[in-house]
């Protein structure tokens, strides 16, 4: 029930501002290694951009159909997530024992970067995709609820 | 008992914070006001973990160099800040769902008040 | 950081809190919300924790303002006022009993800032000392968030998916049957 | 021993719980087989994990590989593996009871339903099994969104108690944090073990002493506890038929179970005994429970009303054995926590069926189910019979190790208190017989049927369990004695 903002400053700004906010979202993923942040501020701010867009330019889509797909999005975040972790317990080692992952040619150490990288991106997918169902879920579609 | 306000000004504001979001959580009827006061309950027991972990003359737990050997006395201790950030995410799911629930609820008795709710469930 | 920003950060944001739970028109009182995580967001910073004072800044401020703000406009802004004495005594005399058993257990509790308290030694400095080599990975945080305690991020991740799951069951409307 | 078992006791309900909303966008009937396979493989992996823990020593897994105190672990034991087994076993036949329920109750949310059921389970194992302060407070905030969630799901009356339940839980769950932030304070970790250890140095700490009476405080709003059980009766009321069995009989016995983890395993027998003297407090507070509990139950027309309140008064026995300091009474509150489990189950299983049959919601309408519904009625007596005590149902045999261990204790207003709530709980049962059975049977509405298949089975299979624990009652209590009994006594 979102309609979109009718002044031109609020389309513009965010316009400009949607992909600033994604890429450096992106940066923060990426970078949660050697910096702060990680998977659940890039997460949260991929849906901050999602957020913004969806106030100034309202929704059109059916809602219903978008807001499953975010749960569902949000759902394969986290089988990333714990895939990621499975594979280890299946291959007999611990869950989440990212030093087992199956990746050759590197040392256990470096295979933990990148589990840790991997996980950050199920956490940044499940977070962005839960953090925009959450706000489609409030913002109020459901005016017919049964009385 | 009366340093305590001069040396820990951080738990005494952990305490201020605490019991105030408590009170606001059993005392207030209006149901947003209760979520108001859930958020600085669990911020304020942030704030009880982060003092925890401060050191002296310390930076952030952020490694500089592989190089030499890391002195844990001169970062920040880690552990709680990880825990917090763990708690911070419960806190924001948990006012998701309390939120959904006052949204419900205001639909189905287009009140936000405990006590008019509980009039109108007669 | 100096003892003096703390108070001042202290002060400021006991004072949001106070003034975001007192003021009666619940809007105001959200985005005076915000200011107080902002104000816990540098404090956090100052202390040394970086990652949580983000994620405050982020959450507390970015998502949690709208989360409350999408709940208002669909719903009234005003506080009813009303006296309830009884029950607001009853309430201060049990949170006095609270508030003296955390000043009682204060007592105890390692000095803010000592390097050689138990919680600052005992497991966190194995952290710091192997995370780089462990790890590969040079902040410490995400090294503990992502890797030692990866599980409790698991669980986290989850917390917020099962809030999805919920909101999307509370919120449903009644024709959506169908599908 | 390290095993990778605990990790699939993790992994089965949890892929099963994000796996159905993500199925259920192609086709919604796949979640109901999803959900009960899972289901079936978790009770079949959690009774192999009981048996190795009880054969070769407790099972523990150190999730990514680091030893604890470093990382986090999980642990089966006799304790936990026995609480696994029945968490895993009743939440099978609960929602298998639930099928027919959710398809009228909650019609479109069929998806949601399942997996936060699943998303429940999953965190009441996780409560169960880890070996981690504060692993248990995430699982224990999963645990308690969904629990939230499936109380108001149908809107209406339950939304309210829904949302008390919520403020009361949160308060709960962060004064426990609180108490683990005391405790981290005090001794430098998290790791259950590893507390075990370092306490006894540390246990003058005035920090320990706030510690264990935060985490105390926090568990008992979770366990609704009396008296801090004011959102349980409301919540279990108005919650859903499909969702009041799952969450009546194992929601609140895991914070009781992790309470007795922390106090019995971490602190010691001998320190909650003496040094901290909680166990003192908690045994009154339980008589107390016990009897204001089935009291208060006696006062109720509708009847998941009066079973909430006998909830209230159960908890209150659990209380009452775990304290009494012998190893019987222990035995004994254990072995009345399995078997309230199954007779809740059944026992608000049978109030669903009730409603969704012929629409029975209070004690007096019950006398529709005398005609055609031989399965229910049987579930009610049994079940019933098992509530009061009455031989030889599991309720009988949990009862009289508890008044043994009492008396072993040489606490006799433990025995009073047993005594006088059973008689209570003999008071409403009977009552509640007499309007059913003892009414002309003209008054009976004659078209009503007998339930459909799974919630005739689930309560067949329910009713068999009981009787089987209370016949069996010998071996499960060998069981409990060889292998889940606290060091100390």
């Amino acid at each position: 029930m979102i309609r979109p903002h009718d002044s031109v400053i609020v389309h513009t700004l965010a316009r400009v501002f949607t992909p600033i906010i994604q890429l450096f979202a992106l940066y923060v993923l990426i970078h949660g290694h050697d910096s702060p942040g990680g998977g659940f501020q890039a997460g949260t701010l991929f849906a901050a951009s999602i957020i913004l867009s969806i106030l100034a330019f309202g929704i059109q889509d059916s809602q219903t159909v978008l807001e499953r797909r975010a749960i569902i999005l949000g759902g394969i975040g986290i089988l990333l997530y714990a895939g990621i972790g499975l594979l280890p317990l299946i291959l007999g080692a611990e869950f989440l024992n990212y030093g087992e992952l199956p990746i050759p040619g590197m040392e256990a150490s470096a295979r933990r970067h990148w589990g840790i990288l991997g996980i950050e991106i199920g956490v940044t997918i499940a977070v962005a995709a839960t953090a925009v169902s959450i706000f489609y879920s409030l913002s109020g579609r459901g005016e017919g609820e049964g009385k | 008992m009366a340093d305590i306000f001069f040396y820990r000004p951080h738990f005494v504001a952990f305490i201020i914070l605490f019991l105030l979001g408590v009170y606001i959580m059993v005392v207030n009827l209006n149901l947003v006001k209760k979520l108001i006061g859930m958020y600085l309950m669990q911020t304020s027991i942030i704030l009880f973990f982060i003092t925890l972990a401060v050191k002296k003359d310390s930076t952030i737990p952020i490694l500089l160099s592989s190089a030499t050997a890391v002195t844990p006395e001169a970062y920040a201790n880690p552990l709680p800040h990880v825990l917090m950030l763990t708690a911070i995410v419960v806190g924001v799911s948990t006012l998701g769902v309390s939120l959904a629930m006052v949204i419900a609820l205001y639909r189905q008795y287009n009140t936000l008040e405990e006590d008019q709710i509980l009039g109108k469930m007669q | 950081m100096t003892l003096f920003d703390d108070y001042l950060l202290l002060t400021l944001a006991v004072v949001m809190a106070l003034g975001a739970v007192f003021v009666r028109d619940l809007l105001s009182g959200v985005l005076i919300l915000a200011a107080y995580s902002f104000f816990l967001a540098l404090l956090w910073a100052g202390l040394g924790a970086v990652d949580v004072a983000f994620t405050e800044a982020v959450v507390g401020a970015g998502l949690s303002t709208v989360f409350f703000l999408m709940a208002l406009f669909l719903t009234s802004h005003q506080e009813a006022v009303r006296k309830q004495l009884r029950v607001r005594i009853i309430a201060l005399g049990s949170l006095g009993i609270l508030g003296s058993l955390l000043l009682f257990g204060s007592v105890d509790l390692p000095v803010v800032g000592d390097p050689k308290s138990l919680p600052n030694k005992h497991i966190s400095s194995n952290y710091l000392r192997k995370s780089l080599e462990e790890t590969d990975t040079p902040n410490v945080v995400t090294a503990v968030l992502a890797d030692y305690r990866g599980f409790d991020t698991l669980g986290e991740a989850t917390v917020i998916f099962t809030a999805g799951v919920a909101c999307w069951m509370l919120l449903r409307r009644r024709d959506d049957s169908a599908t | 021993m390290t095993s990778s078992l605990p990790g699939f006791l993790f992994a089965i309900p949890f892929f099963a719980a994000v796996v159905i909303p993500v199925v259920g966008f192609t086709n919604q009937k796949f979640c109901r087989p999803i959900a009960l396979s899972a289901l079936v493989f978790l009770s079949i992996v959690s009774v192999i994990g009981l048996s190795e823990a009880v054969s070769h020593g407790p099972l523990s897994h150190a999730f990514g590989g680091w030893a604890p105190p470093i990382g986090i672990e999980w642990v089966v034991d006799g304790l936990s593996g026995l609480l696994m087994v029945a968490i895993s076993i009743v939440s099978l036949i609960t929602l298998v009871h639930a099928g027919p329920l959710v398809e009228k109750e909650l019609p479109g949310r069929v998806i949601p339903f399942y997996s936060l059921s699943l998303l429940l389970i999953a965190a009441l194992g996780g409560m169960v099994l880890t070996g981690d302060l504060f692993n248990l407070f995430v699982f224990l905030e999963i645990g308690s969104l969904a629990s939230y969630v499936l109380v108001g799901v149908a809107g209406g009356r339950s939304l309210l108690p829904a949302f008390r339940y919520l403020i009361l839980g949160t308060i709960g769950a962060s004064i426990y944090l609180l108490g683990v932030g005391y405790l981290y304070a005090a001794t430098g970790t998290l790791n259950m073990a590893d507390l075990t250890q370092r306490l006894p140095e540390v246990l003058n700490s005035r920090a320990v002493l706030t510690g264990l009476l935060f985490i105390v405080f926090g568990l008992a709003i979770k366990m609704g506890l009396f008296p801090l059980h004011g959102w349980l009766p409301d919540a279990y009321t108005y919650a859903p038929d499909a969702c009041t069995p799952l969450l009546a009989s194992v929601v609140t016995k895991v914070p009781l179970y992790a309470f007795v983890r922390i106090a019995f395993w971490i602190f010691g027998m001998g320190t909650v005994s003496t040094q901290i003297p909680i166990l003192v407090v908690l045994g009154w507070v339980g008589a107390v429970a016990a009897i204001v509990g089935a009291y208060l139950a006696i006062w109720q027309e509708n009847f998941k009303r009066m079973l909430a309140y006998s909830s209230v008064s159960s908890m209150g026995l659990f209380m009452l054995g775990f304290s009494l300091g012998t190893e019987t009474g222990f035995a004994g509150g254990l072995f009345y926590v399995l078997a309230d489990t199954l007779m809740k189950a059944a026992l608000f299983g049978v109030a669903g069926a009730a409603i969704y049959q012929c629409g029975a919601s209070t004690v007096t309408d019950l006398v529709r189910l005398r005609r055609n519904m031989p399965w229910v009625s049987a579930a009610l007596l049994i079940s019933a019979l098992s509530m009061v005590g009455i031989p030889p149902t599991a309720g009988f045999f949990g009862k009289w190790h508890l008044v043994v261990g009492a008396l072993e204790a040489e606490k006799y207003f433990a025995v009073a208190a047993i005594l006088v709530s059973s008689m209570l709980t003999a008071l409403y049962f009977f009552r509640m017989f007499q309007r059913v059975w003892a009414e002309p049977l003209q008054l009976v509405k004659p078209h009503v049927l007998e339930t459909p298949f799974p919630i005739r089975i689930s309560l067949g299979v329910l009713t068999f369990g009981i009787m089987a624990l209370g016949l069996g009652s010998d071996l499960v209590m060998g069981l409990i004695f060889e292998s889940a009994i606290p060091k100390g006594f």
